[in-house]
């Protein structure tokens, strides 16, 4: 770092929302040639601040300097235009475009009678290949991918171009530990570069591992900025949530051994060679009351596949399925509902929120959907319920009437579970719960889970960091290439030995 | 943390993520493919239908239908709509009418004729854009506005005596065998060839695709959505100039009623050509087809003969949802979930 | 208008081995069903072989339904035009395919005549100045400004236009007679009744309705009931067509006057149409035989009228 | 007072309550009401009774429009119901009796909701974009009714089926009865019961309502067969109001008067959210816009341009609002919901 003069240079950059002070006077500086995260908890004003520099919001105060001139962006555009790249929270692109044209939309290449559709498909494949994702095909519709894929396409557009700054939001919350690394070795050899880069995540080890230099937030405020070598994980944590943390202890503590299995009683749910045609095939599962089933896998390896087929939200047409000792085939996620089965999806946006409504409606939507439309949840319930989960899972802000789509990622994320936590399931499915949580959530749904499987639920977990899963579960399923290929009882299963057999041949 | 190596993808996704690519044309193929068995079928059952200017005739006749459909294609690939399209029309020869009936060059008035469509339609564009109102409602509004100015400009019928219009009207380009089609069919393709080229070979195209993939992404990607939202409205009033002016050249007459509608016939071309009315996929050359398909229904009718008025209708509508249902059964899958 | 010669030809199979393709209107009013369905059993009767369409009340349409006849090379083609104006290329295309045209119901503005062998239909114009003329006499003994509110058919629709004209040229004889309101009721029954109400508000002492066909004037009647007036004699009515529903009320003395316009040309069509295949000279203009009706002459016809 | 400026029916309210102060500057007595005859006599009863049919139409049409779709069949549903029930009377043997006259009711609104549910079958079932699914039926649904007429205007005269229409219960017209009535009970339904929420999250996203266990094909089914109901009802009163069933011109275009009444209400066309109330209100705007142009004696040559001319102000005023809330603070880039889903 020769240079003194920061690139981005924010200064008490204040933003309200009806009823919220998003943003309170936050300054926030990034050089040339530095990783630099931004830190805070679920709702602390990170995205906000994000889209305050890149003008998607306008500012209420505060001044925004780049490269020492002084800039309010009109849009996006215009932030591009200065060279800044972003890639927001959630993944913006377009899903009925090809992976080559999203990554190249609004700078295609040009020559004589239109766009260079060759040169296109060569850009497009150099920084696939630059992300080792040189086996996608870049004509495929983005909308065929796993909203993975679609988050590593969205990077890919972002570092496609020849940026100062790079801002990434949450870029890592559905990669696996493989893409992560992939991820930081372009992020590294960019910074090399010179480029400012400024990086959100709710992982501390990522946190860690890549960045030099940290900003902290508490409730759209500043707390301060210090580099990262300087701050232990404990004080970093006590800053974000503005209090000590003894949950922290326990979130190294591995508490949970393997429940025996109940080999007399009857399996609350028995796939055998469960399947369906092109998505995923071999799922054996055998799940008891009270038992948490993790699944293992990389990226694409069938992980959501086989949760949505277990759901009824696909169909299968191979292998047979039996819940409670009889045979039954899934239709719907309506009758899987019925059976006790419930079902918290990854994508959020999509399979999850109902954008316009407001946190109470879609926190009791499910129970709702169950009693049928007749028999409205009385409203005094409806507010209890909400009341009770807005304190349990600290969802903020804590206003029933704000409509979800106005919540930070987390906050949204916590709403959707707790849509299938009032509902009692008998099975609990849960995709990427913890996708986008801060860590002080993500310990008390940690916590949640386990207590639920003491009180007799059972759970499927799925979650992009081994750890988790490896902590939670009694049981460890492992997929690769879309077929279940281990099942195993967590009996002291580490790390490695999930990584060889994913690695190691299919047979 | 060990990095695992990958192994490479396994052959049958790249396979699947490629027909997945290709999937996207389904719907349109769907519809080529519809509309040949049913110019096969007119074949078997009516003599005389098998003949080229049968086929030429659906262009001939179709002309101002084919280019409202390529506007509105651009519309509906953004996830607007526009209803005023079968007004502007009206409101088009009315003006070529009127304003020839007072001598003015013919030249002249093609220019402003096709001015005066691209500004309605980009005074439209701007008000939905900049008031955020619904499409729907401001063409709408745009749609009475324009039948309106129609009976204001005159409630009778004007007859086009100009000369070069009346050439253009009764010119036949032969293309042997006694077969011929209109200089009108020829401004037709050239504009749908031209649509075709924008939509996929320039920035501009591509942003109407992402803008229908999701207005928000495509703003947070930088592209230039409020431009190209209100350009495309601009557009759709420009065609529906030009298949005013060509409308002219068809009827010779300016006629207040002319093209009522119309709007609606463009809008099922669009969509039977496998266009998604949410935004983000179809096609130019799908509309083409759509606009063929609801000729060829017409062509059946008149060859029928024997339908009354009533069960015209009903078999229009009966031809249009076997399309439907048709074009739905092929091209299974296509849609997004 | 009056009587014809054209219509007392030959009875039926005059028109054996004919194929006529016939494109209508559409099926907009209860007159033109009658109209297609005249059409269509003469047709029959003549044994001619009827290629019917139905253009929906668009031109494009019925033009598409020429080219498909000329194309099918039917022997005679038969259309009543949506519009007045626009029709020369394709009847230059029939011309040249050497298929003769007759003109049914509408006229048609092309200034070559030879495009067309004849137009046999009714003159809307006259229609309107027959209705004119018979509020002229009935009001020459009364004193004083006379009221008229007129329902026009729908804007733009050449019968409304026509009948509009003809109407206002006959009062203009009387200076005593001033159409205060007119509105369109687009030729509907409720288009009538709901201008009616509008109008009897508006204009506390109407004393003559104008209807540009009979629905709109059995709506306006209704009006007139709710509004605690008697329709005939509180306030005096005239309608144009003369279909079925109007005449019982002209018959119960709720219409003053109507005005016919006949929708039964089936049977001259199909005369004309023999001898112009055959060759023969036909009369440039054929008008319909109509005539009009007081309510005593209703009584008289009610009973044997077809439609 | 700034949260009334900022509740989303005042301008509509205020573009209402401006149209009929236009007409009583141009009409004394017009906003006059009188007894005549037993029952209310007046400009604002014609108002109601006349907007009956465009009411009850767009309630139907507002609970579709809220599920995400479109219904443009509702004027061929009214064409055809009413000629189902006039076809009846004119057929029976007792062309005058009640009895008749019920058994006609029963037989149209069968009719709407065989149609209704034709509608939903194609949407939610077979999967037909709404526009298009209806169009089918928009094109067919008046041959259907020309065929059950025979092209004819059918004229009756049975005093029981002339009330629904044009008859009076207590001074007050009966059609306007109806129309609160089913007013109503549309609200009792969809804000008592669970079933509205359900409805704007289909509309809103249908993948996530699916995924979160909502019968949405259930729930898609049974707004337009609502929908269906509404437009018979409305096609009852409006053959009974002339007494005769015009299979060709009844309903014509109400679709289109329908969905605007519904915009002009504040209900988004891309589903979700929605307002009956707003809807009533851009109902009646309508139709007094129509009577507006009657009672300032606008010729029919620039009726079009007028009634243009006040959609779009109202349009205007109501998003100008939407500006100067902009104005005090930021929203997301798009108003529009991101989710978007091929239907
Ligand atoms: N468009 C909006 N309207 C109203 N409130 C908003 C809007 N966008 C964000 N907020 C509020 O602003 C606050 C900050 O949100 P932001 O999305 O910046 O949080 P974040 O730090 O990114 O959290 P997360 O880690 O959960 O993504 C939250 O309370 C949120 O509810
Ligand atoms: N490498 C790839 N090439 C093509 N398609 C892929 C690839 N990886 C995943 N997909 C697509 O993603 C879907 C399967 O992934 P799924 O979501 O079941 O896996 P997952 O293990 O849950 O992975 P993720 O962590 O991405 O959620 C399929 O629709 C598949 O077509
Ligand atoms: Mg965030
Ligand atoms: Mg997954």
């Amino acid at each position: 770092m020769n240079e003194i003069v920061p690139v981005v240079d924010l200064r008490g950059i204040s933003i309200e929302f009806p009823g919220v002070k998003a943003l309170d006077g936050v300054d926030l500086r990034l050089f040339q040639g530095e990783v630099h995260a931004l830190m805070g908890e679920n709702g602390a004003g990170k995205s906000t601040l994000i889209k305050a520099l890149t003008g998607v919001y306008a500012i209420d105060s505060g001044t925004i300097t780049v490269l020492g001139e002084q800039h309010r962006f009109a849009g996006p555009a215009e932030a591009q235009d200065a060279r800044i790249s972003t890639v927001y929270q959630e993944v913006n692109l377009c899903p009925n475009l090809s992976i080559e044209e999203n990554i190249l939309l609004g700078r295609e290449p040009h020559r004589r009678g239109g766009i260079h559709w060759k040169e296109v498909r060569r850009r497009a494949r150099a920084v696939l290949e630059q992300l080792n994702l040189g086996h996608l095909d870049p004509g495929s519709v983005l909308s065929s991918h796993s909203i993975a894929i679609q988050q590593l396409v969205a990077i890919a557009r972002s570092v496609q171009v020849d940026a100062k700054v790079l801002i990434l939001d949450e870029p890592t919350s559905s990669l696996d530990t493989e893409e992560v690394q992939q991820l930081f070795a372009v992020i590294r050899s960019l910074r090399d570069n010179g480029v400012a880069i400024l990086f959100v995540s709710h992982f501390l080890e990522q946190v860690y591992e890549i960045s030099d230099r940290m900003t902290v937030l508490r409730n759209g405020r500043l707390v301060g900025e210090f580099m990262t070598r300087e701050l232990p994980r404990m004080s970093l944590i006590s800053k974000m949530m503005g209090k000590e943390l003894d949950a922290l202890t326990e979130l190294d503590r591995s508490d949970v051994r393997a429940r025996p299995d109940r080999t007399d009683a009857v399996p609350l749910l028995l796939a055998e060679k469960l399947g369906r045609k092109g998505s995923v095939g071999n799922v054996d599962i055998a799940l008891y009351e009270g038992q948490i089933l993790g699944l293992a896998g990389l990226l694409g390896s069938g992980r959501t596949e086989t949760a949505r087929l277990l759901f009824g939200a696909d169909r299968a047409d191979q292998g047979q399925l039996t819940i409670r000792g009889t045979a039954q085939t899934l239709r719907s996620p309506r009758s899987a509902i019925d059976h006790g089965i419930a079902f918290s999806s990854e994508n959020r946006k999509e399979e999850g929120l109902i954008g316009d409504l407001s946190v109470r409606d879609n926190l009791v939507l499910a129970m709702q959907a169950s009693q049928g439309w007749l028999r409205r949840i009385p409203a005094p319930q409806q507010d209890q319920l909400t009341e009770k989960f807005i304190a349990a899972l600290d969802i903020r802000p804590a206003n029933k009437d704000a409509l979800i789509r106005n919540l930070s990622g987390g906050n949204q994320q916590k709403v959707l579970l707790a849509r299938w936590l009032i509902t009692n399931p008998k099975l609990l499915i849960l995709d990427e719960p913890t996708r986008g949580i801060d860590i002080g959530a993500k310990t008390q749904i940690q916590k949640l889970i386990s207590t639920l499987a003491a009180d007799g639920m059972s759970i499927i977990f799925i979650s992009a960091e081994l750890e988790e899963v490896l902590r939670l579960s009694d049981h460890i399923a492992v997929l690769k290439d879309r077929r279940m290929v281990a099942d195993l009882p967590n009996d002291g299963v580490t790390m490695e030995d999930v990584m060889t057999i994913i690695a190691g041949s299919a047979a | 943390m060990s990095v695992v190596t990958r192994t490479p993808a396994p052959l049958n996704r790249t396979r699947i993520s490629l027909l997945e690519g290709k999937a996207r044309y389904a719907p349109t193929l769907a519809t080529v493919g519809l509309f040949l068995a049913m110019f096969a079928a007119g074949a078997v059952m009516y003599p005389g239908f098998l003949s080229g200017q049968v086929f030429l005739n659906l262009l001939v006749d179709n002309t101002f239908l084919i280019v409202l459909a390529v506007g509105m294609t651009f519309v509906i690939l953004t996830g607007g709509i526009d209803l005023s399209v079968g007004s502007v029309v009206a409101l088009s020869m009315m003006i070529a009418a009127a304003l020839l009936q007072a001598g003015w060059n013919p030249v002249a008035v093609i220019a402003l004729v096709l001015l005066t469509g691209a500004t309605f339609g980009l005074l439209m564009g701007l008000v939905i854009q900049v008031f955020e109102i619904q499409p729907f409602i401001v063409t709408l509004a745009g749609l009475f506005l324009a039948r309106g100015l129609c009976y204001v400009i005159s409630v009778d019928s004007i007859t086009v005596t100009d000369p070069f219009f009346t050439a253009m009207a009764q010119a036949r380009i032969p293309l042997g065998g006694r077969m011929f089609i209109s200089p009108g069919v020829v401004i037709a393709l050239l504009v749908v060839a031209l649509a075709f080229y924008v939509l996929h070979q320039t920035r501009f195209g591509r942003t109407v695709y992402a803008i229908g993939g999701g207005e928000s992404s495509a703003l947070l990607m930088g592209l230039a959505v409020p431009r190209t939202k209100v350009l495309v409205y601009g557009i759709s009033g420009l065609c529906s100039a030009v298949a005013g002016v060509l409308f002219s050249f068809y009827s010779l007459s300016g006629y207040s009623l002319a093209a009522t509608g119309l709007e609606l016939d463009a809008i099922a071309a669009v969509v039977v050509g496998g266009t998604l009315l949410t935004g983000g996929y179809g096609y130019v050359l799908g509309s083409l087809a759509g606009v063929l398909i609801l000729g060829i229904v017409q062509t059946f009718i008149s060859y029928e003969g024997t339908l009354s008025s009533w069960w015209t209708r009903i078999v229009i509508g009966a031809l249009l949802l076997a399309f439907i249902l048709l074009q739905k059964l092929f091209s299974r899958k296509v849609t997004v979930t | 208008g009056g009587g014809t010669d054209a219509g007392t030809g030959a009875g039926g199979g005059s028109g054996d081995g004919i194929t006529m393709g016939f494109a209508q209107v559409g099926a907009e009013s209860g007159w033109r069903s009658a109209n297609t369905k005249s059409v269509q059993d003469a047709a029959e009767k003549a044994g001619v072989d009827l290629k019917f369409s139905d253009a929906q009340q668009k031109q494009e349409n019925q033009i598409k339904a020429l080219r498909s006849y000329i194309q099918q090379q039917v022997d005679v083609i038969a259309f009543s035009p949506v519009v007045e104006s626009g029709w020369d290329t394709v009847l230059k295309e029939a011309k040249d395919a050497g298929i003769p045209v007759i003109l049914t119901d509408r006229a048609v503005d092309s200034s070559d005549t030879s495009l067309y062998k004849t137009f046999l239909g009714s003159d809307f114009v006259e229609e309107g100045k027959k209705a004119g003329d018979w509020l002229v006499e009935d009001s020459a003994s009364t004193d004083g400004p006379i009221n008229i509110v007129e329902l026009q058919g729908t804007t733009g629709a050449a019968p409304a236009i026509d009948r509009k004209e003809g109407f206002e040229a006959a009062i203009a004889a009387d200076p005593d007679l001033a159409i205060v309101e007119s509105q369109t009721g687009d030729f509907t029954r409720s288009g009538g009744k709901q201008v009616m109400e509008a109008f009897l508000k508006n204009t506390p002492d109407i004393d003559v309705v104008y209807a540009h066909n009979d629905d709109m004037g059995l709506g306006a009647i209704e009006a007139i009931e709710a509004a605690g007036k008697v329709p005939g004699k509180d306030i005096k009515i005239i309608t144009v067509d003369a279909v079925k529903d109007g005449m019982t009320a002209l018959a119960d003395g709720k219409i003053n006057y109507i005005v016919e316009c006949n929708p039964l040309l089936g049977e001259q069509l199909m005369d004309l149409a023999a001898k112009v295949v055959a060759g023969e000279e036909v009369p440039e203009r054929v008008v319909t035989e109509e005539s009009a009706f007081t309510p005593e002459q209703a009584k008289e016809v009610l009973a044997s009228r077809e439609y | 007072m700034n949260a009334l400026l900022k509740h989303r029916l005042t301008w509509p309210v205020l573009a209402l309550v401006l149209l009929l102060l236009l007409n009583q500057v141009f009409r004394a007595d017009f906003l006059s009401v009188r007894l005549q005859d037993g029952h209310l006599y007046g400009s604002l009863i014609d108002i109601l009774r006349n907007g009956a049919p465009t009411i009850l139409i767009a309630l139907g049409m507002t609970l579709v429009i809220a599920s995400r779709g479109i219904d443009l069949s509702v004027g061929a549903v009214a064409a055809i119901a009413g000629a189902v029930s006039c076809t009846y009377i004119y057929t029976s043997p007792d062309p005058s009796s009640l009895q008749t006259a019920a058994v006609a009711v029963a037989l149209a609104v069968v009719a709407g909701l065989v149609l209704g549910l034709w509608n939903g079958f194609l949407v939610s079932v077979v999967g037909i974009q709404p526009i298009i699914a209806t169009l089918v039926l928009m094109t067919a649904g008046r041959g259907l009714a020309q065929l059950v007429t025979d092209g004819q205007i059918i004229s009756v005269s049975n005093d029981s089926y002339q009330s629904i229409g044009a008859g009076f219960v207590l001074g007050l017209p009966i059609s306007i009865l109806i129309a609160a009535a089913a007013f109503l009970a549309a609200g009792l339904l969809t804000r008592r019961t669970a079933l509205g929420t359900l409805i704007e999250a289909v509309g809103i996203n249908p993948v996530a309502s699916r995924l979160a266990g909502l019968n949405a094909r259930t729930i898609t089914m049974a707004v337009y067969v609502f929908s269906g109901l509404c437009a018979a009802v409305a096609g009852l009163m409006i053959s009974s109001n002339v007494t005769a069933a015009d299979a060709n011109n009844a309903g014509l275009y109400i679709e289109m008067d329908a969905i605007l009444a519904v915009v002009i209400g504040g209900t988004s066309l891309a589903g979700g959210r929605y307002s009956l109330v707003g809807t009533l209100i851009g109902a009646l705007i309508i139709q007094t816009l129509t009577t507006t142009v009657y009672t300032l004696g606008i010729p029919p040559e620039v009726t079009l341009v007028f009634k243009a001319l006040v959609v779009i102000i109202v349009c205007l005023l109501q998003s100008s609002r939407a500006r100067t809330l902009l104005k005090q603070r930021r929203r997301p880039v798009t108003a529009t919901s991101d989710v978007k889903v091929a239907i």
